[in-house]
């Protein structure tokens, strides 16, 4: 093992055949000169460009929170039931009775608005490897949509593509979908939204980390092969890289739920094995940003060597597997002379797992090519170094005179005044109207705990073994927080927690998914810092710490630019099964209540 | 009883199959690995819902050949139980054990909620429970669920009574909306030309609690305990 | 021993209800396109395999699709062709 | 007009995760067919559809792929032949 990943004898250095570094390369990676200027002062010279791609990687909007950090900073995120707050693939919370739940949500909205079936599908398999790396089993998946109007042809085929690929990955792998949300309206007509939501069990004493630790251990790479699957965003198709620009396109992941529910069993083997110290989801960004990651959590040095990672393709270069966004692997981090029990429960499951680097006491990110660096950075400043900004916010005038207009104004339909033909109309609004075409093709009652399902309010599953249940609801109404972001951020938290207490549930926290437009528009930026604020107000009242959640800026398309929505996932307890209550009159004679205001 | 429930990659009723046999009936159940020759001892082998290999090429096609399938078709000919559902059964007709094949469902769309099954006898070992004629509430979740055979294997299953369940309405009968996926016959489950295997898509096992919407497929569960325990 | 490609066709078998070729001619009509009276989907398997010469290549994927390629309950196949593999 | 058969192949295009494929070759390596080294599992469509001729058959129907009938982000296609309808 010493021999591969021996100290480096020299710095990094180009690989023959890397184009140089240019300005002009520099933006197509996404970078602003000042970025770029950090990165050199932070290396103390030219990057090559292996490292360009993976700095880009690191430090763009999905991985940084670059825009976003300093306001969600302001969110409530503690109680006395939080055990794992913001900063991990997922959230955690105990639950009672020694057990605890793993939940996080997380959009996939851009890869859907390209390959519908396939952009959902691997959005729900990223959610569910974020939770299954915690150590928790997936008991639960929710799934909060938005689309433009059906009547377009063009949303019909988004939609159709939407369900049945979060349908078709989530019933192979066998995790119920529960519940959800969706809403239909002109303004996501070129941007739909899709955030799904996992919720996994465990006791808490199985609650893992991704944290690298303990010099010597082996790091591997463990289920699927990597091939050139999404290959950041920062498009290559320019003719100045002499390589086939085909080859060079950011190419679709596709989905293989098989694969997943084998990973998934594996997992959560070696977890309870006791052979490994840190696992984490090669997601986004891949190889890149779950092995700097885990370094920085561990705040320890690490070096990989790009040969030894499973290929699927022939002549990857070690920028390409770095970035490479296939699905359904891992990042390992094994106990020292442990690896080959983690090869085996692999194997068992017709998974391959490979040593393809290790800790190092050494304070440094570094990844060879065999014996070449081809990257190296000091500390672990890769992660922590990244840039933040304070945008400018400033409310858009006229959503404010829009606000401020008198309803009562607003001119009545004729029709209107026949009560019959509002609630027709209502009824037969896609927003309002039953769901039961989408949950009907979700498998929503496999693992046999789900009491209440969707179509109701908040769905209810049962923790088996207990009197105790889960009560799981997502909401978001985007023209409320388009109107008063404040307010609409607050009425977020309060709908989703009104489902959750309608079932017999106590809302315990939530997890968020804040899809925004571009925070570099102060109107923008302005809506997204009141509706966290109005969000945050509302989990301190209502004592729902939020554990984590996801920030998607940029929701913008020539054709429309999204309400601000920030979906709100939320967990709440049910004390006892004899609480459940169903959203269904239910007998002759009962009386119908009507509460509030 | 031992039931024995088997895992193939992909299976994902396994859990909710051996929680029905062990929580709701109180008998034993223990996993069986694919890769595995051994059925342990099992009395019954439940073939349990999923998607084995991913239902990639056919549902059931690539499962039919694990190693314990040459094991469970061995115990079959011995007149041994086999519960087949949803995937299983879907793996029992590639495996031969059952006529007919399942294909996509006629709206090519997964369906899952609760249907109505009409009992169409209850001389057999899995269906002594219930009464003749009686129309029971279990849940689908299945995108390859229709089931298909030629006019001669419908005819001898219908005319040796092995069609064991039909998709109806509330009511017992048909309507433009009874078959959930276009089965011929409205086809819901069917047993092998010896009685001892039983193929169904519906899932009974997630029908043995009422707190989960049904317990309907209970009986069928304490048929099998009557018949193949006496 | 040379590698071969091997191009097979599994197609549903005539008189079996085929609801995806159903699905997709209502789509080319709601396309305009009204001129196509008939549409049967089915699978297109490319294989690559090594063999001594093109026959056994060819008696090999008749043996893969008579085991498992091909259902013969509801299925029919073909091969379409054995060509060498262009490497 | 006259009535003609198009047969067309969608594959998944090559680099494409093909998690299909990749599922067979494993089962067919299980049933001793170890001589396979990859397979590609596609969609083999066929159309009746009319047209004045062959070409305005073949036509019509490279429009029918790229508008429907392939992925373009996934898959490639091919009209392998346009015949004249049986019957
Ligand atoms: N995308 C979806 N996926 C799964 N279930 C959904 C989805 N959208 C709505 N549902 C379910 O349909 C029911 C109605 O949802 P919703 O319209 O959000 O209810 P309400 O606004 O009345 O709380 C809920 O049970 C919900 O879980």
């Amino acid at each position: 093992m010493s021999a591969p990943f021996a100290p480096a004898a020299s710095g990094p250095v180009p690989r023959p055949g890397d184009p140089q570094i240019t300005p002009a390369l520099v933006a197509e990676h996404g970078l602003t000169p000042d970025e770029y200027d950090r990165l050199v002062a932070m290396l103390g010279r030219t990057p090559t460009f292996t490292e360009l791609g993976v700095v880009s990687a690191l430090w763009n909007e999905h991985c940084s929170y670059k825009h976003s950090r300093p306001v969600l900073r302001t969110l409530p995120t503690k109680a006395p039931w939080v055990l794992q707050g913001p900063g991990e693939n997922a959230g955690v919370i105990s639950v009672g009775d020694g057990l605890a739940v793993a939940f996080k949500i997380e959009s996939h909205n851009h890869p859907s608005a390209v390959e519908p079936y396939q952009g959902a599908a691997t959005g729900v398999g990223g959610i569910l490897r974020d939770v299954f790396t915690m150590g928790a089993r997936p008991i639960a998946m929710l799934d909060s949509l938005r689309f433009g109007a059906l009547d377009s042809p063009r949303v019909r085929w988004l939609f159709g593509g939407v369900v049945k690929g979060i349908g078709d990955y989530g019933n192979c792998v066998g995790i119920p979908t529960v519940a959800g949300d969706v809403m239909f309206d002109p303004a996501y007509e070129g941007n739909p939204l899709v955030n799904a939501m996992c919720v996994g069990l465990l006791h808490e004493h199985e609650l893992m980390r991704a944290v690298a630790q303990g010099v010597g251990n082996p790091i591997l790479a463990v289920g699927a092969r990597t091939g050139r699957d999404g290959i950041h965003g920062a498009s290559f198709a320019s003719e100045e890289l002499s390589e086939a620009s085909e080859a060079k396109r950011p190419r679709v992941q596709v989905g293989d739920p098989f694969t997943e529910k084998l990973l998934l069993e594996a997992s959560l083997e070696l977890i309870h094995s006791g052979h490994i110290v840190a696992i984490q989801d090669m997601g986004a960004a891949g190889l890149t940003s779950s092995s700097a990651e885990m370094a920085a959590r561990g705040d320890v040095g690490v070096v990989i060597d790009t040969t030894k990672v499973p290929q699927r393709e022939t002549g990857m270069t070690p920028y390409e597997i770095l970035l490479s966004e296939s699905q359904e692997r891992m990042l390992v981090v094994a106990k020292k002379g442990e690896e080959h029990h983690v090869v085996r429960i692999l194997e068992k499951w017709d998974l391959t797992a490979a040593v393809i680097g290790e800790v190092i006491a050494e304070p440094v990110y570094r990844v060879t090519e065999g014996e070449r660096v081809v990257a190296e950075f000091p500390g672990t400043k890769l992660v922590t170094e990244c840039p933040v900004y304070h945008p400018e916010a400033r409310e858009s005038d006229e959503i404010r005179a829009l606000r401020e207009r008198d309803v009562v104004t607003i001119a009545e339909r004729a029709e209107e005044s026949d009560p019959a033909w509002t609630l027709r109309e209502l009824l037969s609004s896609p927003t309002i109207a039953s769901k039961r075409w989408i949950y009907r093709q979700y498998d929503h009652m496999v693992r046999t705990n789900t009491v209440i399902g969707p179509g109701g309010d908040a769905a209810v599953v049962r923790l088996r073994g207990t009197d105790r249940a889960l009560a799981l609801k997502t909401d978001c109404n985007g023209r409320y927080v388009y109107l008063d972001p404040r307010t609409g951020g607050q009425a977020a938290v309060v709908e989703a927690a009104r489902n959750v207490a309608c079932a017999g549930g106590r809302p315990r926290a939530i997890t968020n998914n804040l899809n925004f437009g571009s925070p570099k528009r102060p109107e923008v930026f302005f809506q997204f810092r009141e509706a966290v604020a109005g969000m945050g107000e509302a989990c301190s009242a209502l004592e729902t710490p939020v554990t984590g959640g996801n920030v998607s800026f940029y929701n913008e398309s020539p054709i429309s630019s999204v309400y601000p929505t920030p979906v709100v996932g939320m967990v709440g307890i049910v004390e006892s099964l004899a609480h459940v209550t169903r959203a269904t009159f239910r007998d002759d004679g009962d009386a119908i209540v009507l509460l509030g205001e | 009883m031992k039931f024995g429930i088997v895992t193939f990659p992909g299976s994902n009723c396994d859990y909710d199959a051996y929680h029905a046999v062990v929580d709701q009936l109180g008998e034993t159940a223990e996993y069986l690995w694919h890769k595995d020759h051994d059925l342990r001892g099992s009395d019954v082998v439940i073939l349990p819902g999923g998607f084995s290999y991913g239902d990639y090429l056919r549902a059931g096609a690539i499962a039919r050949f694990s190693p314990i399938m040459q094991e469970v078709v061995a115990h079959a000919d011995r007149g041994g139980a086999v519960l087949a559902i949803c995937n299983g059964f879907q793996i029992a007709c590639e495996a031969g054990l059952l006529p007919g094949a399942l294909m996509r469902n006629a709206n090519l769309k997964f369906v899952c909620e609760q249907r109505h099954l009409r009992v169409e006898n209850v001389n057999t070992a899995f269906t002594a429970e219930y009464e003749e004629g009686q129309v029971i509430r279990i849940p689908v979740a299945h995108g390859e669920g229709r089931y298909v055979a030629d006019d001669d294997a419908l005819d001898r299953l219908d005319g040796e009574g092995r069609v064991v369940f039909r998709y109806c309405n509330a009511a017992g009968g048909t309507d433009a909306t009874s078959n959930p996926n276009q089965s011929m016959r409205a086809i819901a489950g069917i047993v092998g030309d010896a009685g001892n295997v039983l193929g169904m898509m519906p899932h009974p096992e997630r029908a043995v609690d009422a707190l989960l919407g049904s317990a309907d497929g209970l009986p069928l569960f304490e048929s099998i305990l009557a018949r193949v325990g006496a | 021993m040379t590698a071969y490609r091997v191009e097979i066709r599994v197609v549903p078998r005539k008189g079996i209800l085929d609801p995806q070729g159903q699905a997709v001619a209502g789509a080319l009509h709601a396309l305009g396109f009204d001129a196509v009276t008939d549409v049967r989907v089915g699978r297109h398997i490319v294989l690559e395999t090594r063999a001594a010469d093109p026959e056994g290549a060819g008696r090999a994927a008749r043996e893969m699709c008579e085991r498992l390629l091909a259902n013969p309950v509801t299925e029919d196949f073909e091969i379409e062709q054995v060509v060498p593999a262009a490497t």
